[in-house]
């Protein structure tokens, strides 16, 4: 690894131009802030760009593809697989012949340890496996087994739709580790946690080859890859912090893709020929939520008004500058079951009269706590103005986002501008979080305890038939505009600003931010 | 033919003469001509101010200083022009609290260390130096975040970490005064320390403290600005210069006057406030008032 | 205009200091001489401008003092229109100055030897290092031991072997002139007489001249050949110590040695009445007019030139038929 | 007392002074009413999932026996298991602190060399144009936020005039040179590699004149003060009168005697350096301790924060104490 490190700086600085021209021809360079970045370990990755670079360094079980605009599960490692009659036990057939990035041949064996370690780690992303479908550390050797040299088979706790479970198990902690190299770099039983922080042992197209936390994070193109080898050799994550110098590193081409511009920045940078404005519709979204166990907003009407307050539409143009779709559903755009209406706008009377009816004929004082980031801000002081017009004065309370959720999740607060980001592309991953307090998740946090609601979930969760369950969930929505606890804000748009030497960035970004296909890029 | 000697007291010459000084050095005046204006607009702040400093208007957001709005609108429409001067409120809160509460802590401490000197001096010491040595944004980022993110949170924030200086200098003259002989002649008259210490230390520490104070009145806005960076200031929609240049750096390129024309105003009053304290200071110093 | 004195000449110095409380005329119109040897006493009460004369001589005159006007004429050339740098040539080397505080007078960051050896290398144009033996000698000569006192620091010396080093300093590059500004007021009693009696060996024995600057007349009786009474900013009485003490002609000079308590005498001492004028605005004509014992109507407008009334003895006052007057500047 | 003792004495309050430090470090972490590992985990993850992580982490024992363990591991330099890069502090320490003194260190040069120069110049020219200029300039060093100042410089230097590089410590593609300090000038001129010694001396300069922008601004003050103080002493009286020609009176006598009440405050602004570093590293994107401990706070990474913090405390007593011993070489008349 050490000799191959060198050669490749040695090439590089070769060929290297003083660091004012443009980047090299065979490497795309990412300015983001990584600074909040934690680990590259596939069972622990959960960050939004750190999923994306594991990625492209780890085949997984099952994956993603964006077939005409709709997320499916495809074939990766897993070459095929059955699912029993019951509907528990899913069957995978492991491709033969495929190789990891340092030349040791892929086997079974490496899957079920793949599949076993989030759960032994006791992993943040564990949580799918372990609340969901019930494989913890005492039954997960007989939950997942290892039948013959290519074949694994999962056992759940619950018949679950098959878009449901392939959702899951394509999401970055199956990611196949190589046994060998892992438990070689073991420190006092980590699992190798602490060595894959930093190294990759995987057999994706990019092997990570260099990690200076709040520095420089390098992809190497993986010369053993079972695919077809990425017309791009390198990867090359900057650390740059401030939206700002991003943008000045973009325009004067130091970077090739700025990650984290601001809505205006962007506006600003698009004005520069070199630069090119790329747009993918995202798969979070961003709500106003409503304790609805304090005061005024116990009452359906009260929250009713708060949504007739909002002016959506100046939210989505003027603060996100179009960054953003106009979704008031909870299920996203381009999901199963997604719901066209968008029922709520801005009507101060209406908002006014339900207030008066509710008893609050002169409004109400409410504290509304959100994180500190630039847009959250934005948005924060755009309610405040709008609400006030209705009457309810809001004061706001603006923290670090660790602070924001100690209180959410302890049900402290009483307004609060958060954004939630799927962690499977199905229906079930939102409807059971929005819409179900059992979950445990924002439904519960901001106690709308509404069985009917909950139960609705559950259906959706098991039903076989598609249609019943596109029903299932298009009266859920319903109920849940004019019930629930949320002002639902937009569905987030990616954007980015590349260089316009950089090609086909859109179609490796598409996958409402679920994937990014670095294979795809070239320049 | 004799001209008759003029018939002078004492204090009337003095003040005569401090005018004489204070007309004289030029850089005192300007500073005090600073200082008057910044409180004017702070006290007249909703007259001066044409618009509302919190209304949104997304229709004419970032536009450029025209004639309607003097220093342009923001990424709201609200006008920057009404923000600053309502925000001259706000920094003038800031300062006065800080430094009547850092002022406060330092002239105690620093007075009974003094004062007392021996273990007493010791320990209030090792406990300034306990607070110089910890990096003083980290402990106001610290005390924001455990109190909350508001305008007093950021005031108390501020005033924590900007006591020490003052209580060496009030320890410093607390041991020069404490050694005068006139001292000795109260204590000797049977004057109690409390009493010694407020009525014959404390206020010759005042007048260095209160050079320093002016001299550091710039920075506590500034401390204020960086909470705003790292996003720990004062709460929107409050206007507050620090907040308005730390939320106006990604617009620095192409909206310069969002992030500027605060700036030039906290610039404006540092100079004032440097300026006086210089002048103060001149004025206080025996030697300079031969 | 032969000169009076063919060592040093200063005839109508002017100097003012713009203060906030307005000009004050320091001097105005100072008048003295010396030869080359000469001992020369300058006297008066403490604000009478002797100190200013004599940095005014050496043209150390800084912010916010000016010199307005005179000559001073000193080993033929005339210093006040030399440029700074020819002026560096003379200072330290053909004249150099010894001052009131010693301890103050001395860099407290640097030792002592390098202090003496600075002046010694810039006279001869050689690196400090080497002068090192010079201000040896120079030390044994002022009575300190060289071992001790080469590297020691200013705040390890008494007041009274600081002003040794001073004056070793002065003497080490041979000057024509020494001018010494109250070198002994800030000293007790005891080490004043061994400071006066070194100073006089030395320079004696090196034949330099001696501008002596003192508020002491009995300092001035022993060392001083020749004495310059001033009042005031003014000249007022010039004379030999001898026919000083015996026959003052001056009243302010008779007011001043009835002031001196001197073994033997039994009269009461008499104070000269009234404070010394505000030189922002002085009186008008003769400065001392309004404590003149036998002040005349002509004191109170014109101001007497210094004239010479008998050999030597030259006097400033219209009491010995004085005409003519001195104008004031502006 | 003579100099041994006086050092003892020192190092003994410096020891009383970091345990207050370390005393108040722990106080905040443990009262900010947020807990680090729901941060960790994010948004998204059920209470079920922090419990079982908080109690592997340890945070479920009293306070008491936390405090223990933390200050037993930070007398033996371990401030324990960073949160987020899950790697013992210590190393992050000694990975991220070479980049925040190699800017310190150049920021504190370049600042006593333009604040002397400048205190002297507008000392000796008093109320002439380059006093206004260097007290005006003092000024806005004073008054204008650190972030505001780098951002336009960045803008300037950067952006349009291309003169400069925008930020980081050395450009994109050039090979760090092999570590010995950590600080790149230094292992690179050491490693002869003079390329990439230029190129991060380019990338050092903008950053450390901003650090070092205030402090110029502070020694620039105490310098003309106590430059015009040391001109009116009779010292300098007797120097001219030895014929000395002007600028050695100014340079060797003024000058010395001036270094020492503005060593002092090279000690106190040494301190504002280390903690100004947090802002400028984030303007700057320069992978020091600063951004580290902010990075830290963000995620309320308390190992993280607690250790940098009472390292930062430790480097800011030891640079006081090697100030007073310079304090004492320069002055005589402190030496016992």
């Amino acid at each position: 690894m050490k000799r191959s490190f060198m050669l490749v700086f040695l090439t590089v600085l070769i060929v290297a131009v003083t660091g004012f021209a443009a980047t090299p021809k065979d490497t795309l360079v990412i300015g983001s802030n990584t600074g909040i970045f934690i680990t590259m370990d596939p069972a622990v990755a959960y960050e939004v760009l750190p999923n994306k670079i594991v990625a492209a360094c780890y085949a997984q079980l099952v994956n993603l593809k964006a077939i005409d605009g709709v997320i499916v599960p495809v074939p990766d490692i897993a070459e095929s697989w059955e699912i029993s009659e019951d509907g528990l036990t899913y069957i995978f057939y492991i491709r033969q012949g495929v190789k990891f990035s340092n030349g040791d041949p892929l086997t079974a064996e490496d899957v079920l340890f793949s599949l076993k370690r989030p759960i032994l780690l006791d992993s943040v992303s564990a949580w799918f496996l372990v609340d969901i479908f019930g494989i913890n550390k005492d039954n997960v050797d007989e939950k997942i087994k290892q039948i013959d040299e290519n074949t694994i088979t999962i056992t759940l706790n619950a018949p679950y739709a098959e878009n449901i479970t392939l959702g899951i198990l394509s999401n970055m902690f199956t990611g196949i580790v190589n046994k060998d190299v892992v438990l070689a770099n073991e420190v006092n039983g980590d699992l190798g946690t602490a060595w894959l922080a930093d190294h990759s042992a995987g057999a994706g197209p990019y092997v990570l080859v260099q990690w200076e936390r709040n520095n420089v994070i390098l992809l190497e193109a993986n010369p053993n890859y079972y695919g077809s080898q990425p017309p791009l050799k390198r990867i090359m994550i900057r650390d740059v912090p401030e939206a700002s110098n991003q943008r000045l590193f973009l325009e004067r081409g130091d970077i090739d893709v700025a990650w984290d511009l601001t809505p205006q920045l962007l506006t600003e940078a698009k004005k520069n020929p070199n630069v090119v404005e790329v747009k993918v519709p995202g798969h979070s979204n961003e709500y106003l939520a409503m304790n609805a166990s304090w005061g005024p907003l116990k009452d359906p009407k009260v929250r009713e008004a708060v949504r007739y307050s909002i002016n959506y539409k100046e939210i989505v143009e003027d603060i996100m500058l179009n960054n953003a779709m106009l979704v008031q559903g909870f299920i996203n755009k381009g999901y199963f079951g997604y719901v066209e209406e968008n029922p709520f706008y801005q009507d101060i009377e209406k908002a006014k009269a339900l207030l008066a009816e509710a008893g609050y004929p002169n409004g109400f004082e409410v504290e509304l706590i959100t994180s500190n980031t630039d847009t959250r801000k934005a948005e924060a002081e755009k309610i405040q103005a709008d609400l006030a017009k209705a009457g309810i004065k809001v004061n706001l309370v603006i923290v670090q986002s660790s602070q924001m959720y100690e209180k959410y999740r302890a049900q402290g607060h009483q307004m609060i501008i958060a954004g939630w980001g799927n962690d499977y592309p199905d229906p079930d991953n939102l409807a059971m979080s929005h819409a179900s307090y059992r979950a445990n998740q924002l439904a519960w946090r901001n106690a709308w305890y509404d069985d009917y609601a909950a139960t609705l979930c559950e259906w959706g969760q098991i039903e076989p038939n598609q249609d019943k369950r596109e029903q299932i969930y298009k009266d859920l929505t319903e109920y849940w505009f004019h019930n629930g606890p949320f002002a639902m804000l937009y569905q987030t748009v990616e954007f980015w600003g590349i260089r316009k030497e950089v090609k086909n960035f859109e179609e490796a970004a598409f996958g409402y931010g679920m994937l990014f296909d670095f294979t795809k890029v070239s320049k | 033919m004799e001209k008759t000697a003029k018939v002078s007291r004492p204090f009337m010459d003095d003040l005569k003469h401090t005018a004489f000084l204070w007309r004289r050095s030029r850089l005192t005046m300007i500073g005090s001509v600073i200082i008057v204006i910044f409180l004017l607009i702070a006290a007249f702040a909703p007259l001066i101010a044409p618009y509302s400093p919190v209304e949104q208007n997304l229709s004419i957001k970032l536009q450029s200083p025209s004639w309607q709005h003097l220093f342009g609108t923001d990424q709201f429409g609200r006008d920057i022009f009404s923000r600053v001067i309502t925000g001259s409120r706000t920094a003038l809160w800031i300062i006065f609290l800080v430094s009547v509460i850092s002022g406060s802590i330092g002239i105690i401490i620093g007075v009974t260390a003094g004062y007392f000197g021996g273990i007493v001096d010791e320990v209030l010491m090792r406990i300034t130096d306990m607070f110089l040595a910890f990096p003083s944004l980290v402990l106001a980022m610290a005390f924001a975040a455990m109190l909350g993110p508001n305008l007093t949170n950021t005031i108390i924030a501020i005033s924590i970490v900007s006591w020490t200086t003052y209580a060496r200098l009030s320890r410093a003259e607390a041991i020069k005064v404490k050694s005068q002989p006139y001292i000795e002649a109260i204590r000797a008259a049977g004057g109690g320390n409390l009493r010694i210490m407020f009525l014959h230390v404390l206020p010759m520490c005042i007048s260095p403290v209160l050079v320093q104070l002016t001299l550091r009145m710039g920075t506590i806005i500034l401390t204020a600005a960086s909470l705003g960076f790292l996003g720990l200031g004062v709460q929107p929609p409050t206007p507050e210069w620090g907040a308005m240049v730390s939320d106006g750096r990604n617009f620095l390129i192409d909206q310069w006057w969002i992030s500027t024309f605060p700036g030039i105003f906290i610039a404006f009053v540092v100079l004032g406030f440097n300026l006086l304290g210089d002048g103060i200071r001149d004025m206080l110093d025996p030697r300079l008032r031969r | 205009m032969e000169l009076r004195g063919k060592l040093l000449d200063v005839s109508g110095l002017k100097v003012s200091f713009y203060t906030y409380r307005g000009v004050i005329k320091a001097l105005d119109g100072v008048e003295l001489w010396m030869d080359s040897g000469e001992r020369l006493g300058v006297v008066g009460e403490t604000g009478c401008g002797k100190s200013v004369t004599s940095l005014a001589v050496m043209r150390l005159i800084e912010q916010p003092g000016e010199i307005q006007a005179g000559k001073v004429i000193f080993n033929g050339k005339s210093l006040l229109e030399l440029s700074e740098e020819n002026m560096n040539r003379v200072r330290g080397i053909e004249m150099s100055m010894i001052f009131q505080e010693p301890r103050s007078s001395l860099n407290p960051v640097m030792k002592v030897g390098y202090q003496i050896g600075e002046a010694i290398a810039k006279s001869k144009k050689m690196p400090i290092k080497k002068t090192y033996p010079e201000v040896r000698e120079m030390l044994k000569l002022v009575g300190l031991d060289p071992d001790r006192v080469m590297n020691s620091y200013p705040h390890e010396l008494s007041g009274g072997m600081s002003q040794r080093v001073m004056i070793g300093m002065g003497l080490a590059t041979h000057p024509k002139l020494l001018i010494a500004d109250e070198p002994t007021s800030a000293l007790d009693v005891t080490i004043q007489a061994q400071i006066l009696e070194l100073l006089d060996e030395l320079a004696r024995k090196m034949g330099n001249a001696v501008m002596l600057i003192t508020h002491d007349m009995g300092v001035v009786a022993e060392f001083c050949d020749k004495v310059m009474v001033m009042y005031a900013g003014n000249s007022v009485e010039y004379a030999s110590t001898v026919e000083l003490f015996e026959r003052p002609l001056h009243p302010y000079t008779g007011g001043l040695l009835l002031a001196v308590p001197r073994v033997g005498r039994t009269d009461e001492l008499k104070a000269i009445k009234g404070t010394v004028p505000d030189l922002v605005d002085p009186p008008s004509g003769c400065r001392f007019h309004p404590r003149c014992p036998r002040v005349m109507e002509i004191c109170k407008e014109n101001r007497p030139p210094l004239v010479q009334v008998e050999p030597g003895h030259f006097v400033a006052c219209y009491l010995y038929g004085n005409e003519g007057e001195v104008k004031e500047n502006a | 007392m003579n100099f041994g003792q006086f050092l003892l004495r020192r190092l003994f309050l410096m020891i009383i002074v970091l345990f207050g430090v370390a005393c108040i470090v722990f106080f905040i972490a443990n009262i900010i009413p947020a807990d680090p590992v729901g941060a960790i985990l994010g948004g998204n993850a059920p209470p079920e999932a922090i419990n079982r992580l908080k109690a592997k982490l340890g945070y479920d024992q009293p306070l008491i026996i936390r405090f223990g363990n933390f200050i037993a591991g930070a007398l033996r330099g371990d401030f324990g298991v960073s949160l987020k890069t899950s790697n013992p502090v210590m190393k992050d320490i000694m990975n991220y602190f070479p980049a925040t003194m190699e800017l310190a260190i150049v920021a504190i040069i370049i600042s006593i060399f333009l604040g002397i120069t400048l205190g002297v110049l507008s000392a000796v020219h008093r109320n002439k144009a380059i006093d206004q200029f260097s007290r005006i300039f003092s000024i806005l060093g004073v008054s204008m936020p650190v972030f505001w100042i780098g951002l336009l410089l960045l803008l300037v230097f950067y952006f349009k005039l291309g003169w400069l590089p925008g930020g980081g410590r050395l450009g994109f593609f050039t090979y760090p040179p092999p570590r010995v300090t950590g600080m790149y000038l230094i292992d690179s001129a050491l490693a002869g590699q003079w390329d990439t010694f230029k190129e991060a001396l380019l990338h050092i300069l903008l950053p450390a004149f901003v650090l070092g922008y205030n402090a110029t601004a502070s020694i620039a003050r105490i310098t003309r003060a106590s430059m015009l103080d040391v001109l009116k002493q009779d010292f300098i009286r007797t120097a001219k009168s030895k014929g000395l020609k002007r600028n050695v009176v100014i340079y060797r006598h003024a000058l010395r005697n001036s270094m020492i009440p503005t060593i002092t405050i090279i000690g106190l602004v040494f301190g504002g350096l280390l903690e100004g570093a947090v802002l400028t590293e984030t303007v700057f994107s320069w992978p020091g301790l600063g951004r580290y401990i902010t990075t830290g706070m963000l995620f309320l990474d308390y190992p993280a924060v607690m250790g940098g913090t009472l390292y930062i405390a430790f480097i800011y007593s030891l640079a006081n104490l090697i100030v007073d011993i310079l304090y004492a070489l320069l002055d005589p008349r402190m030496r016992m």
